[in-house]
């Protein structure tokens, strides 16, 4: 256990960009749900790497961790289903082609 | 250096390179499967950390279960996404610019911290962390109340997407 | 002595004495013998499949009254060896447009996800890899990889029927995953630990006794989950092409079907560990080669059902499959989950106000839970007549067939 | 730590040895490729059109009802691992999650998901 807690969060800060660039960038609405999910797992590596680092028996952040599984399986399958849906109505995933809400 | 440092060191080059293939790579489905690595790469973290539950939890989930969703997701819109042609929107710059920005504020935030260093504590090794976790999970003190949101939220996901994605007849 | 009744863990000490006494570092030897150890399982896994590929050739062709192999060596025991050098020397035949890297990663993936789970199945009392303390939730991880490696063949073949065949068996393992990892919870339940060695050292009454339906639900989606008849449609080898390998050849299709015969041996691995108690039998503490031998034994008697079944049953159609996995094992197993749950609370709750001895208990506790199982057993075979009764009326309503059409009335007359 | 040393040289392991054999075929084999033999095989006639084709909803309803089905049971596991330690009250919300879950496989069926069309 030599590894020191700020190696964890630079690991998880870089994954988070990287992410986020994922998000800002790609036209395919999928790539930017992927994109998404890395966030997600930037933050749970956070998550565990606390509940390790400094309170090892109070298990927050495991629970924590586990809502964050949680939430990141139902945004993929409402995300996905929503992205199939406009797919078929308008057959595009280009986040950039679908702007029926753009004035 | 010791082999944890060393380990870490090759996981985390592994599970970067893998992330920035995903949202850079232009075959979208070459870019789940790279997911798949980052997301295992992830898994490895977990198991360093001594959470090894969620090392096998992050296989099952993400693994087993998500990036399967997302390969079928991109199979069922594939038609008119050729893989050719670039797939970042024209002010990728700007994104890049941001992460890059974000990177280093967070950095710099990190740096003025004094918790960031320091051992963590040693683990008791009667300690177990799955039954630490379980009794949290269902006890009133604990967290039963999110607990059970989180089965209530994956019900409404369930019956949400399968009514968006639903082809009537 | 101590040669005899451990062998293995009397080799393994010898070992690790003579590399340190050369003087390696402890860390050193450490990782050697893990090492050692892995390949070990590994080598012995291979060698298993060229016996059972045998075995299984010679089971099916005896009960279909053929002799079977029966060139090569006694019986024909040798014969896979010249149908392995046979395929060693096959030439590789990559599809154009095929996706190279993930084409040439899916059949090893479709073996090492099977090879895996034997990381954590004990042998015997003193054999096994490791007893992680999520044993049980490995394995099921450890499954999905095996998915990926169908969804990668499928995909990078290039070819339609491949990737539909793929898409297909994903859709089918996935969804015998639900009833699978639903059963294991059971035992989990019962014995209060997720590691596979110590779920063992739990059964002083073996779990199939406690909830036969556990083990049944179990047995049934693990062999949905290799994809073995009844359950093999999708590449119903006598009626189809191949499935999702179609597009392989040489040693990489050989791979896939090395990977579903240790499958097939590996669920039987795992049924006798997580239901029938793996290594336990009488002086098997003391002895622990006998632990090895009750271990191999009752997974060679569940692998013969495993294949008796395949040769046996017929062919399911995939919407009867995928009905018999969502309205028939599922909730089955989630009402099996609920009542075991509270039956043993309330058993444990009752347990200090009843005043057994631990024997008596032991007892009371496996004849209550087995009474509890059989009434579910009842009630559910209630409910499939009441099913079947109304299948029949359904399946008997006329529907439109091809029926010669009647001729026109000028042809008549 | 050192059970999942073994974890990860298993991991190790097991990708050489399917793909040793392999590679050591791939050297063996005899290696004549041509456009003929390299072509994808599917029917009758040569293959037509793209294969990428796309599918049905169908099977991402399944790959969905799966999601969320193992999310749900992978959260059941620490809870029957400590079930014997529970107060009554943890027991039953357990049981209560695996009700919503029952629930939630009745909501789907009713709506006629788990048919195969």
């Amino acid at each position: 256990m030599m590894v020191p807690l700020s190696w964890y969060l630079i690991f998880s800060a870089a994954l988070f960009c990287v992410g986020l660039f994922g998000v800002l960038s790609r036209k395919n609405a999928v790539a930017i749900l992927m994109g998404i999910e890395l966030m997600l797992n930037a933050v749970n590596v956070n998550l565990i790497a606390f509940w390790r680092y400094r309170s090892p028996s109070f298990i927050a952040g495991q629970a924590f961790a586990i809502i964050v599984f949680a939430v990141a399986a139902s945004e993929v399958a409402v995300g996905l289903a929503l992205i199939i849906s406009i797919y078929r109505r308008r057959n595009t995933v280009v986040a950039d082609e679908i702007d029926m809400m753009k004035f | 250096m010791t082999p944890m440092q060393i380990i870490f060191i090759l996981t985390a080059a592994a599970t970067l390179s893998a992330a920035v293939l995903v949202v850079t790579t232009r075959n979208i489905i070459h870019a789940a499967l790279w997911l798949i690595v980052s997301l295992f790469g992830v898994a490895v973290f977990y198991v360093l950390l001594n959470a090894g539950f969620f090392a096998v939890v992050q296989v099952v989930i993400y693994i087993g279960a998500i990036a399967i969703l997302f390969i079928f997701a991109v199979m069922l819109t594939r038609r008119l996404m050729s893989d050719s042609g670039p797939q970042s929107n024209t002010n990728w710059w700007l994104a890049a610019v941001i992460s890059v920005l974000l990177f280093v504020g967070l950095i710099w935030m990190l740096s003025s911290w004094r918790g960031v260093t320091g051992e963590p504590p040693v683990l008791k090794s009667n300690i177990d962390t799955i039954g630490l976790l379980g009794r949290a999970l269902v006890s009133p003190d604990g967290f039963v109340l999110p607990f059970e949101l989180a089965s209530v939220l994956l019900v409404a996901a369930l019956i949400g997407a399968i009514y968006v994605a639903w082809e009537r007849k | 002595m101590v040669f005899f009744s451990d062998p293995i863990t009397y080799i393994t000490n010898w070992l690790a004495n003579l590399l340190i006494s050369w003087g390696l570092a402890s860390d050193t030897v450490l990782v050697i013998m893990k090492l050692l150890g892995a390949a070990m399982v590994c080598i012995f896994g291979f060698s298993l499949v060229i016996f059972t590929i045998w075995l299984e050739r010679k089971l099916y062709a005896r009960i279909q009254d053929r002799l079977g192999p029966n060139r090569v060596g006694p019986w024909g025991i040798f014969q896979t060896f010249p149908d392995m050098i046979k395929i060693f020397t096959k030439e590789y035949i990559t599809p154009e447009g095929a996706d190279k890297v993930v084409y040439n990663l899916a059949p090893i993936l479709a073996v090492s996800a099977v090879l895996l789970v034997w990381a954590v199945i004990p042998f015997a009392p003193t054999v096994f890899g490791t007893d992680i303390n999520i044993g049980v939730l490995y394995i099921v991880a450890v499954g999905s990889i095996g998915t990926l490696g169908v969804i990668m063949a499928g995909w990078s073949s290039n070819n339609k029927y491949a990737l539909l065949a793929a898409f297909r068996t994903v859709a089918q393992m996935v969804s015998f995953e639900v009833p699978m990892v639903l059963a294991l919870l059971v035992p989990v339940l019962l014995g209060q630990t997720m590691g596979v060695d110590s779920l063992v050292k739990a059964q002083d009454v073996w779990f199939v006794v406690l909830s036969p339906i556990a083990a049944i639900i179990f047995f049934i989606s693990s062999i949905a989950e290799v994809g073995r008849a009844p359950f093999d449609l999708l590449e119903a080898e006598s009626e189809i092409v191949a499935g999702f390998q179609i597009e392989y050849s040489g040693l990489k299709f050989g791979m896939f079907y090395v990977g579903d015969f240790l499958h097939a041996f590996t669920i039987s691995a795992l049924s006798a560990t997580l239901f029938f108690g793996g290594w336990r039998g009488p002086g098997a503490e003391t002895w622990p080669v006998l632990g090895l031998a009750y271990f191999f034994m009752k997974t060679f008697i569940i692998y013969f059902f495993v294949v008796l079944i395949r040769i046996a049953l017929p062919r399911l159609r995939i919407d009867q499959m995928l009905n018999f996995n969502w309205k028939f094992l599922t909730p089955l197993a989630l009402v099996l989950l609920m009542v075991t749950a509270v039956v043993e609370k309330s058993l444990i709750h009752f347990m200090p106000s009843l005043n057994f001895s631990a024997v008596g208990f032991l007892i009371f506790r496996s004849l209550v839970l087995l009474l509890t199982n059989i009434l579910i057993i009842v009630v559910t075979a209630i409910f499939l007549r009441a099913y079947a009764r109304r299948e029949h009326v359904r399946v008997s309503q006329p529907r439109p067939v091809a029926v010669t059409p009647e001729p026109p009335a000028s042809v008549i007359s | 730590m050192s059970d999942w040393l073994y974890i990860g040289l298993f991991f190790l392991i097991v990708t050489i040895f399917p793909g040793a054999p392999i590679i050591l075929a791939g050297l063996l084999a005899p290696k004549k490729p041509n456009a003929v033999k390299s072509q994808v095989y599917e029917c009758g006639i040569e293959t037509y059109g793209d294969t990428w084709i796309q599918f049905k909803a169908q099977y991402y309803i399944f790959a969905l009802t799966f999601l969320v089905f193992d999310v749900e049971i992978v959260f059941l596991f620490p809870w029957a691992v400590t079930f014997n330690q529970l107060p009554l009250i943890g027991v039953l919300s357990g049981v209560m999650f695996i009700f919503i879950l029952f629930a939630e496989l009745i909501a789907a069926w009713r709506k006629g998901v788990l048919e195969w069309v």
